[in-house]
């Protein structure tokens, strides 16, 4: 019975997630090109609704090249190395609502663990193609995900801190209930909060290799970095196993800060959490399509800066912002505290790393003749 | 629970000598890893989860990427060697891990500390391993966390090789 | 601007030992151009465009043309003497001028806005290679037009830092915009054949 | 340009560097182009252009066709300005044969231009965005506005692209009826859109940290190299051939030549926008003053033109920079030597000099900075 119960959340969980994969890449595609002014896939069924259908079709038939030089082994493990991680991680996330398939107690250290395998398979996918554009995607990969994940767990830590676990679980259960009657307690309606959260979301990016992050595979500059040599099959895992990070890194992202399966309003409780954890998710799998549609790429020198100059120091105030608010008791002496310290380092880190930076004001001169 | 302690390892035996046997340099780092993965399962078969699964974190997600990342950058041409799987020196190899597993086990086994049964390990919690490290061992976390920092000077000290103001005077004089 | 009577004296003065001669052109544009001979051409170019009231910085066009060898049918006039009467005929007489190459450089003057002054040089023949001196230490700008013409009229340029064909692949031997130049046959082979071709 | 001693360091160091090819097949390269690049890690050390992969012959073809026979082959040199390129063509020719132009038929000339400069930048802005990887977003805007554009260049010449507009002596056709009512109402749109681009792409602070001080070029070197149209105002260069030759009727427009200060690609990129200003100003007057008359000189000879021996040399501003022709007749029928002096080309000079020292990355931005097309490059 037990096993039966365990085998049918499985089954929830990882239909969810497929049918999510093929709906997000049909949205990703819909919504890049209402923002870019056109109409995007609407050919293959109503509204181009079968797109995901046929693109798979397409990806299982079609031939799968592997470079004459390339390690075939090698090639052929990468994808796999990629997307099996990334399906273990949707096992901790804390759907609630007796969703939730395993409440590690170590939940987040198995989040970070599980998923810096990943930067192997980017780094085996890159190496086993024999192509310098694959090397060198492989490069930029793995020191833009070593270099992120820095400020990513320190982030994470925050949370940690002042639930006192490292249960997933455990930080939903502790963002429970509603301040006032009406405002929940999530942890991004504080001050470290919601600088934790957007750190989070932005060094998630980076870990996912999304736009404005998207170094390793720049099309313009390196073809298509790590994924240059793939095609068919195996290219479809990788973009599988893409999409399976953003959804698991907005999972955490919804965990740690937004309140897991909690409900915005406690009118609104009758909701199950989970169908909460999936609205608040697909939310942030649409903001990180949003913004990939908007931002350019940065370069890989400011993308470190950024990362060591900018993201690390400021996740390190975050964890003494959130010590504070902690010990003051969370009044208007937490926000007072708390939110001075981070808006002052954050306007002092703002100055250090724009102090390298061209100025911004330009002047140009209309000549008459 | 044997049977799985036996399959791990074998995966440990056989990645560990995989990593010291094979000649491509890149299958070496990769069966390390493999390796330091197999470990961090052994740590959790024993019910040591969060050494486990810091075993893994570290090991696998820092020190096997690290050691990628500087065959990629140090031996780009080197990485592809033809010839044999297996280096010419194997037996050298074998012959010095032969000579440490002896020593280690001729260290274990003199200490005593296989004769009789193993106890299984208390449970541990997270609890009570945050409360260790910062009671009973806070003197040497204190001290690991010096080491860190001025093994990260170090480094930084030692990348930053050319000085900022040079290059930019260089780059001015080009104009 | 100066008219091409005062650059010459000019050059003349600067550079004492230089050839240096008008070009007259006779369509409607009068675009009248100066040819300086091959020796002191650098000279001429860096007095040009360094001297302040004249100051051609700026080198916008550079390119070949060649001439045939050509029949002019020139009418000389011959005294001859008819029936006791000396008169003045003219005769036409053919005379074979030889072909050469030409390179022109069309200079301007950014800081003065003026322009354009013509500058030309020759070589004596038509042969495979001719060399004339390269004017890229002066104007950056012929670098890559001095390789053009170098891989279309096959014009050496001494002193061009970086003297390779710029638009026909290494391995093409003629020099396809001279006027002899004539596209092989078809049934020869064209280069992507040669590489596909397993090497021996 | 090489000195022996950076070949020195860059043998010394080869064991860490990293050939690589770009183009031409990359997807940036804006075209086939290619450049062979020598990187140190993430920085560019030597970069080769490679040139040719688009040459057709363009001159060698010329000089075997007829004079008004060429008309339609200089559409194809920059495909996305055909009409710039017929201009300076005609320009040339007429020059050459001494043809004078009616007046309706040079401020057609001017709208005709203007418009391709207009749709000209309006696809650079996108593609540059496109280099710094902003997945089409501004390509596609840029299109939207271009197409009206080029909507505008069909009614009127039948051809979207490849307009073969102009002849010798004028132009081939007149404007149809509401024409003019439709290019006002284009250009009245216009300057809304440009606010919007200018809103959202100016101040992004990525594309600020992707542009400023990237590719600098000083003004002396870019005169020395050559380098001509916005690439060379960015430098702070006042020449704009518009005003220097004042050809065609451009004098008795006011308009200004925007000037940048820096010359990085920020300032390339600005250099664009405010120059669509200076053409939207130069179109609204020359829509409003645009002359009755003729629009050929119906004396001038199109086909079977001989122009008198001599050669010519006729320039204007084109979108990418200042395109020449230069022209020898020997009396026929068909061009003695006929030459293009492509901007694309000559701009590339300092490519090498822009980019080592720079990321790889921002090898594709100062490509795309400098707005080439390999149609002009290779010929």
């Amino acid at each position: 019975m037990w096993l039966v119960i365990i085998q049918l959340k499985i089954g929830i969980i990882l239909t969810f997630f497929s049918l999510l994969f093929a709906v997000a890449s049909l949205a990703e595609r819909k919504i890049l090109a209402r923002i870019q002014n056109r109409r995007g896939p609407n050919r293959v069924g109503p509204c181009g609704l079968f797109q995901p259908i046929a693109d798979g079709i397409k990806m299982l038939i079609k031939e799968d090249v592997v470079p004459r030089k390339a390690d075939r082994a090698l090639h052929f493990l990468a994808p796999i190395v990629m997307v099996a991680p990334m399906v273990l991680l949707f096992g901790i996330l804390p759907y609630g609502g007796g969703l939730t398939l395993v409440d590690l107690e170590v939940g987040l250290l198995f989040f970070f663990a599980v998923s810096s395998v990943s930067e192997l398979a980017v780094f085996m996918a890159g190496w086993s193609s024999a192509n310098k554009y694959s090397v060198f995607g492989a490069m930029r990969a793995i020191a833009q995900m070593v270099s992120y994940e820095v400020p990513l767990v320190l982030v994470a830590i925050t949370p940690v801190m002042v639930a006192g676990s490292l249960s997933l679980v455990h930080m939903v259960e502790d963002q429970a209930g509603y301040a006032i009657g009406v405002i929940p307690n999530w942890f991004v309606l504080t001050p470290w909060g919601i600088v934790g959260f957007l750190l989070l979301f932005v060094t998630s990016l980076a870990e996912a290799n999304r736009t404005p992050f998207d170094l390793p595979e720049g099309e313009s500059e390196l073809v298509a970095g790590h994924l240059t040599e793939y095609s068919g099959f195996k290219y479809a895992l990788f973009f599988m196993g893409e999409y399976f990070g953003i959804f698991a890194g907005s999972g955490l992202a919804v965990a740690l800060f937004l309140g897991g399966g909690g409900a915005p309003l406690p009118l609104l409780q009758w909701i199950p959490p989970y169908l909460w954890f999936f609205v608040k998710l697909v939310v942030l799998v649409g903001i990180v399509i949003w913004v990939r549609a908007s931002l350019p790429r940065m370069r890989i020198d400011q993308l470190m800066d950024l990362c060591w100059k900018g993201l690390v120091p400021l996740a390190f105030v975050n964890l003494i912002a959130a010590a504070i608010w902690h010990y003051s008791g969370g009044g208007w002496q937490g926000w007072i505290l708390a939110g001075g310290l981070l808006v002052g380092a954050y306007l002092m880190l703002n100055r250090v790393v724009l102090r390298s930076r061209c100025s911004w004001e330009r002047k140009y001169y209309l000549a008459k003749s | 629970m044997n049977v799985v302690l036996f399959i791990i390892a074998a995966l440990i035996l056989v990645g560990a000598l995989a990593t010291v046997c094979v000649r491509n340099l890149v299958y070496c780092a990769l069966s390390l890893a493999a390796t330091f993965a197999a470990l961090g399962m052994l740590y959790l078969a024993l019910g040591a989860e969060f050494i486990g699964w810091v075993q893994i974190l570290v090991y696998v997600g820092a020190v096997a990427v690290l050691i990628v990342f500087v065959i990629l950058l140090t031996a780009p041409d080197r990485m592809r060697s033809v010839g044999p799987l297996f280096s010419r020196s194997r037996i050298l190899g074998v012959g010095v891990s032969l000579g440490v597993f002896g020593t280690i086990a001729y260290a274990v086994h003199k200490s005593g500390s296989l004769k009789g049964s193993l106890s299984m390990p208390a449970e541990t919690d997270m609890q009570s391993i945050g409360e260790e490290l910062l009671s009973s061992y806070l003197v040497p976390l204190e001290a690991t966390g010096v080491l860190l920092t001025v093994a990260l000077i170090g480094a930084v000290l030692f990348a930053r090789e050319e000085p900022v103001e040079g290059s930019e005077e260089s780059q001015e004089s080009k104009d | 601007m100066l008219d091409l009577e005062t650059i010459i004296k000019r050059v003349q003065e600067a550079v004492p030992s230089c050839r240096i001669e008008l070009v007259s052109n006779e369509s409607h544009s009068g675009h009248h151009s100066l040819l300086v001979d091959d020796g002191h051409a650098v000279e001429v170019a860096r007095f040009l465009r360094d001297a302040p009231d004249i100051c051609l910085d700026y080198a916008s066009n550079v390119t070949g043309i060649d001439w045939l060898n050509s029949t002019v049918k020139e009418k000389v006039p011959v005294t001859e003497t008819v029936e006791g009467e000396e008169k003045v005929n003219e005769k036409t007489v053919e005379k074979t001028v030889p072909g050469y190459l030409e390179v022109v450089y069309h200079l301007y003057s950014m800081r003065l806005k003026q322009g354009p002054v013509i500058l030309r040089m020759r070589t004596g023949n038509r042969d495979p290679d001719v060399h004339l001196p390269s004017l890229t230490p002066v104007y950056r700008s012929a670098e890559l037009q001095e390789r053009e013409v170098y891989d279309l009229f096959g014009i050496v340029f001494d002193g061009h830092p970086d003297m390779r064909r710029l638009l026909m692949w290494e391995e093409f031997e003629d020099h396809p915009m001279r006027k002899d130049y004539f596209p092989p046959e078809e049934s020869d082979e064209s280069p992507i054949d040669e590489q596909a071709r397993p090497k021996q | 340009m090489t000195s022996t001693e950076e070949v020195e360091s860059i043998s010394e160091k080869s064991e860490r560097l990293l050939n690589i090819s770009m183009g031409p097949q990359h997807p940036s390269t804006h075209g086939v182009f290619r450049m062979k690049a020598v990187l140190d890690g993430e920085t560019v050390v030597k970069l080769t252009p490679v040139f040719g992969y688009l040459h057709r012959n363009h001159e060698k073809l010329a000089e075997r066709t007829s004079y008004l026979g060429n008309m339609p082959y200089t559409d194809r040199l920059d495909y996305f300005c055909s009409l710039t390129n017929n201009w300076a063509y005609a320009l040339s020719v007429e020059r050459l044969a001494g043809i004078e132009v009616p007046e309706r038929a040079e401020y057609l000339r001017v709208i005709t231009a203007e418009l391709t400069r207009l749709q000209n930048h309006l696809a650079f802005l996108g593609f540059l965005l496109n280099d710094m990887g902003v997945w089409a977003t501004v390509l596609i805007y840029g299109f939207r506005e271009r197409e009206k554009i080029l909507d505008l260049f069909e009614s009127l010449t039948g051809a979207r692209m490849m307009c073969n507009y102009m002849r010798f002596g004028g132009c081939r056709c007149d404007v149809p009826d509401g024409w003019v009512e439709e290019a006002k109402r284009i250009t009245d749109e216009l300057p809304g859109v440009l606010d919007e681009l200018e809103q959202l792409l100016t101040d992004n602070e990525i594309v600020v940290a992707r542009t400023q001080g990237v590719g600098t070029v000083p003004g002396r070197k870019a005169i020395n190299a050559g380098l001509t149209g916005p690439v060379l105002r960015a430098s702070g260069v006042n020449y704009d051939v518009r005003k220097v030759d004042s050809y065609g009727v451009y004098d008795r427009f006011d308009f200004s030549v925007p000037l940048g200060s820096v010359g990085d690609c920020y300032d390339r990129f600005m250099l664009r926008l405010l120059e669509m200003r200076q053409s939207l100003n130069i179109l609204k007057a020359a829509l409003n003053e645009l002359p009755s008359g003729p629009i050929i000189n119906p004396k001038a000879k199109n086909r079977n033109l001989r122009p008198p021996a001599g050669e010519a040399y006729g320039r204007i501003e084109s979108p990418k920079g200042e395109l020449g022709f230069y022209l020898v007749s020997d009396k026929s029928g068909t061009p003695y030597r006929y030459r293009v002096r492509p901007p694309s080309l000559v701009n590339l000079t300092l490519l090498e000099d822009m980019c080592v020292g720079q990321k790889v990355a921002d090898v594709v931005v100062i490509l795309g900075s400098i707005d080439i097309i390999l149609g002009e490059v290779d010929r």
